[in-house]
């Protein structure tokens, strides 16, 4: 990233990125500046577009579910969830209780993992460089029982249409059970590293402010929105598996209609306690039985149906638009993915800072560049 | 050690001055005038440390000093022209920086 | 003898150095040429037995104006002011004058010897803390000219803030 | 054979500096070798890691290889480089850092002393300011914007925390009376009290300072900012890269053997005046029992033959060294150099603890701290200072001393804290883009 070079260079057009080590990614920002202040910038996406949507269209509803785990690959897990969901819907297939506590088990652990890599990556963007080996420690725990579980660690493809594929394996509700149990001590930990840490808070508040307002015009969701003020979770609002079936709250920032990068590093932070409230209570709830609904081999919905199902991604509304045209292929499969939609607000957010907070301001969006260009 | 006679340090506080002055003379570039300005200043500074030897007190040191302390003000101002100058100008040639002249 | 040496290399150092500070195209060699002189009359001073001013000489030359030197060299494109003629049209007139003017210094000093009574200073230092000496002198006899000298210097320093700043908001 | 030596030294004596001299190069060019290492190992250790572990048992050859591969690695000057320049700043660095170490003393006995300068402590500041132009000299001299934006914000950085740094040094001068460091160190002594629990916020300032000098995290931007890639040495390779490396590294032992000098009595040992804590002469052989147990404990465990005997060599000799060192004309003659280097290798802990937990400063945020908060803080402690001094008069108590030093303090701090934090310049930003 380079900065002003000379003393009569009032405004300085830069480029960070595709290549750079604090974008996440292939993501390119190009910033506009004044002396070292941002006075706008634009993010230029793409470089890592594979085409997904389009690839729906030449594959089954079954053989596509693998592809979405590709787009945000960092929370696997909660992508092929929303895919698998959204083709029942539009079956109108019901799914056991055994396979809908068992995928938000998964969900909310994918959730803790994604968070955990955030918060680790965004730390060390900030010159903190210990938090990320504590969160991988523990991100490792998780992708244990992925493996153990499905098989795979990071694309998983852990469910499929109607249901799972493998039921749990023996001592998955042990290990879990341990988990959630270490896992607070763990939180608690991070915390003591940052949360008082006063350049944490320099470096953090007051920094990438976002008002509610604004954010709710952007279409911004998930610990972003929440950040800002905001209580909207797809979790409470429009439940989904059973979610309706466990209690959990919905955290916020600390402040009335706006938020900052503090305010959003503390939201994740206790989303990953809910999340592990949740967990602990839906491995109350396993009870043995069937794990698959009535869902045939062969995936053919009527002509003509059109579902939009939203979860509740680690990084915001993931929304699935599924159209069916009565053959074995969907006929358009659209993505709603979160991502994109929150680095939206990146312009708002940079505008008025200082060169070294766009690094923050990008972690704090927590992007992944494979779902924002899909 | 003999010690060394004062007519030497002044022969070389001459030398250090003139050769300052031939800079403030002939050069364009305004920050190499600046620095001539420090050879002078530099070369003052050995006269007076040079009496200050040879009188056995102090006082010449004490005035030294405070040449030196004029030399930073000097330099904050100096180089805060230069960088106003060349913020409007952008050149740093004491020839060319000629508004005032007529 | 071991003092007069010293002084020779000192002496030729200074000069010589002297000569490429205001000789050099670029600007940033003739401040490190110029750090170079400033060690060695900081040495002379050494010579004559004035270590606070050494100390002064490098941590506030040295260490402070000639850092200041650099970095407004680099902050202004140094690469263009390298391709300029480095003399100004007048040189040769400044040279002459100036080579009158170190003849009559030279002739000054050359006849001041007898006249002001100069020669080779016959009271050795007496072993005392030369920044003890220095302090004393200052603070008791110097008080009011210290003080105006700090009022310079704030004043200076808000000056070349004003001046480098940006623009008036 | 003890007169001969005397004698010698007496005949000699710039021979016998010469021979100092090399002896604290060698020493302290081992001691940055392995303050590599050491920063590798537990930084590793506080991040649930590893570190390395290759070369030699538990990577304990691995400055070795380190300097070996930069040794022969390409010394590479970039096209348009000014080379002169290029080459001789880090040389410039190394020397400005290694140069100071000949002042320090790190003994009472005049064998420990390189030398005694009646300005010291001026040398120091003096010669320290002047690895500054290693690092303006070679971002400049290579060529490239990386390299020139990271040394100029360097040298703003070192130039801005020279400030602080030197206020706090003032104030030890004032408590010590004396710009030598050895008279700073026996003031030290005589009184019974480090400079440490008369100047605590002077200690403070000059910590703080100091780990800014030395361009480690927190305020580590000039070099290891993701956005600037590695600063001032981007282009630097091999040899010189090593330099610039052996500099920083250099200066931070620097550093904390100046802390050491100025604020923590030196060579003396801890509360060397109250004779309840004698026990504590006997922690050299006892610390160097505890370094054989535990390297010999390692030992065991090592699977490799090689390096199992080798670490069982080591155990062995410094259970040896810690017998030898357990007699009492030996203890007491390892007393000054054993607490001298056991307070610097405290202090360098700190500098690698510090890079486990802080997060890293803004460049505004860390001039804020600078301007803001590190010199008027130093300025209030230095008058503050001078005022309890010439209240407790000559040959003041030293309860009497402490508590009053003790009460300035804290009155300064507050009283700075009052009237810097009043209003923060991010609360109006804050206001401006929330609207409330």
């Amino acid at each position: 990233m380079p900065e002003v070079t000379y003393l009569d260079a009032d405004e300085l057009v830069i480029n960070m990125g595709p290549q750079h080590p604090a974008t996440h990614g292939v993501l390119r920002v190009k910033l506009k500046l004044d002396g070292e202040r941002v006075t706008g910038s634009e993010c230029i996406i793409g470089y890592l577009h594979r085409g997904i949507e389009k690839i729906a269209e030449n594959r089954t509803y079954q053989q596509f579910a693998p592809y979405v785990d590709r787009m945000d690959y960092v929370a696997a897990v909660t992508n092929g969830m929303g895919y698998c969901e959204a083709v029942e819907k539009l079956l109108g297939a019901e799914i056991p209780p055994r396979a809908q506590y068992t995928r938000m088990i998964l969900a909310e652990l994918q959730r803790i993992a994604s968070h955990l890599l955030w918060l680790g990556t965004h730390a060390l963007d900030l010159g903190a460089m210990t938090p990320v080996f504590y969160t991988f420690r523990e991100r490792e725990e998780i992708l244990r029982i992925f493996e153990n579980y499905c098989g795979a660690r990071l694309t998983t493809h852990a469910f499929r249409i109607g249901g799972l594929l493998y039921d749990l394996y023996d001592g998955f509700e042990k290990e879990v059970r341990k988990f959630s149990d270490m896992f607070l001590g763990k939180i608690d930990e991070y915390e003591q590293l940052l949360t008082k840490n006063r350049i944490w808070l320099e470096r953090t508040q007051n920094v990438g402010i976002l008002k509610a307002e604004d954010a709710i015009a952007y279409a911004v969701t998930g610990p972003v929105l929440r950040g800002s003020g905001v209580k909207w979770d797809v979790r409470k609002a429009q439940p989904y598996e059973a979610y309706d079936k466990v209690e959990f709250d919905v955290p916020v920032g600390r402040h009335e209609g706006w938020g900052d990068t503090y305010d959003r590093y503390l939201v994740r932070l206790a989303e990953m306690r809910q999340s592990v409230r949740i967990i602990r209570q839906a491995v109350e709830r396993l009870e043995s039985g069937p794990i698959f609904g009535k869902v045939g081999k062969i995936i053919k919905p009527p002509a003509g149906f059109e579902v939009y199902h939203a979860i509740e991604s680690p990084k915001g509304e993931l929304g699935y638009l599924v159209v069916s045209d009565g053959t074995t292929h969907p006929y358009r499969v659209r993505v709603r993915p979160p991502s994109f939609v929150n680095l939206q607000a990146f312009d708002l957010m940079a505008r008025g800072h200082l060169i070294a907070d766009v690094v923050a301001i990008i972690g704090t969006i927590d992007i992944v560049l494979g779902e924002v260009d899909r | 050690m003999t010690p060394v006679p004062v007519e030497y340090f002044l022969l070389l506080g001459t030398g250090l001055f003139t050769i300052g002055v031939v800079g403030v003379l002939t050069r364009r570039n305004i920050i190499i005038i600046l620095m001539s300005i420090e050879l002078i200043l530099n070369a003052v500074n050995i006269n007076l440390v040079a009496f200050s030897h040879l009188y056995g007190n102090v006082n010449g040191q004490v005035f030294a000093l405070f040449v030196i302390t004029d030399a930073v003000a000097e330099a904050a101002v100096g180089l805060g022209l230069i960088i106003a100058l060349f913020r409007n100008k952008e050149t740093v040639n004491a020839d060319e920086i000629d508004l005032l002249k007529w | 003898m071991l003092a007069q040496s010293v002084f020779l290399i000192l002496a030729v150092v200074a000069l010589s150095s002297g000569v490429m500070v205001i000789t050099r195209r670029n600007p940033v060699h003739s401040v490190i040429w110029l750090i170079v002189t400033l060690f060695s009359v900081g040495g002379i001073f050494l010579l004559q037995y004035a270590q606070f001013l050494f100390a002064v000489q490098i941590i506030l030359y040295v260490g402070g104006i000639m850092v200041l030197y650099l970095f407004v060299i680099m902050l202004i494109r140094v690469e263009t002011v390298a391709k300029q003629a480095p003399y100004s049209r007048q040189w040769a007139i400044g040279l002459g004058a100036v080579l009158v003017l170190a003849c009559e210094l030279m002739y000054g000093v050359y006849k001041g010897v007898e006249s002001f009574h100069l020669g080779t200073p016959s009271r050795p230092p007496v072993d005392m803390n030369n920044t003890e000496a220095v302090a004393g002198v200052l603070y008791n006899n110097y008080m009011l000219p210290v003080e105006i000298a700090s009022l310079l210097l704030l004043v200076a320093m808000v000056g070349a803030v004003l001046m480098a700043k940006k623009r008036f908001e | 054979m003890f007169n001969d030596a005397v004698q010698f030294v007496e005949n000699y004596p710039l021979l016998v500096a010469a021979i100092k001299i090399v002896i604290v190069f060698l020493v302290l060019s081992g001691v940055v070798a392995y303050m590599v290492l050491a920063e590798r190992k537990v930084l590793a250790f506080m991040q649930a890691r590893l570190g390395p572990m290759r070369v030699g048992p538990w990577g304990l050859f691995q400055p070795a290889a380190d300097g070996l591969k930069l040794l022969l690695k390409e010394d590479i000057i970039p096209a348009g480089a000014d080379k002169f320049v290029f080459l001789i700043a880090p040389v410039i660095s190394v020397v400005a850092a290694f140069t100071v170490f000949a002042v320090i003393p790190y003994g009472p006995s005049s064998a420990l002393i390189i030398t005694d300068l009646n300005v010291g402590l001026l040398f120091v500041v003096a010669v320290s300011s002047l690895g500054i132009y290693g690092i303006i000299l070679g971002g400049w001299a290579s060529n490239s914007h990386y390299p020139l934006l990271g040394s100029l914000r360097s040298a703003a950085q070192l130039v801005s925390y020279e400030i602080p740094a030197g206020m706090a040094i003032v104030g030890v001068l004032l408590v010590s009376n004396s710009l030598s460091l050895v008279k700073i160190v026996e003031a030290q002594q005589s009184s019974g009290l480090w400079n440490f629990f008369l100047q605590p916020l002077g200690f403070l300032i000059f910590l703080i300072a100091a780990v800014a000098e030395t361009n480690r995290n927190p305020f580590d931007l000039p070099e290891a900012e993701s956005e600037l890639t590695a600063g001032f040495h981007t282009e630097y390779s091999g040899f010189r890269f090593a330099l610039y490396f052996m500099a920083e590294y250099t200066s931070m032992v620097l550093v904390s053997a100046l802390a050491v000098v100025l604020f923590w009595g030196g060579w003396l040992r801890p509360f060397a005046s109250v004779a309840a804590l004698d026990f504590l002469n006997y922690l050299p052989p006892v610390s160097l029992l505890m370094i054989a147990g535990v390297v010999f404990f390692f030992a065991r465990r090592n699977p490799v033959p090689a390096e199992k005997w080798f670490l069982v060599a080591v155990a062995a000799g410094s259970a040896v060294l810690a017998g030898v060192v357990a007699v009492p004309v030996v203890i007491t003659a390892v007393q000054p150099i054993f607490w001298f280097t056991a307070k610097v290798f405290a202090l360098l802990y700190a500098f690698i603890w510090y890079r486990a937990t802080f997060p890293r400063y803004r460049y505004d945020q860390l001039m804020n701290v600078g301007w803001r908060w590190l010199i008027p803080l130093a300025l209030g402690n230095l008058i503050a200072t001078a005022c309890v001094l010439w209240w407790a008069g000559p040959n003041p108590g030293r309860l009497k001393l402490f508590f009053a030093m003790l009460a300035a303090n804290l009155a300064v701090a507050i009283v700075v804290a009052l009237l810097v934090g009043w209003r923060s310049p991010t609360a109006a930003a804050v206001e401006k883009q929330t609207g409330s």
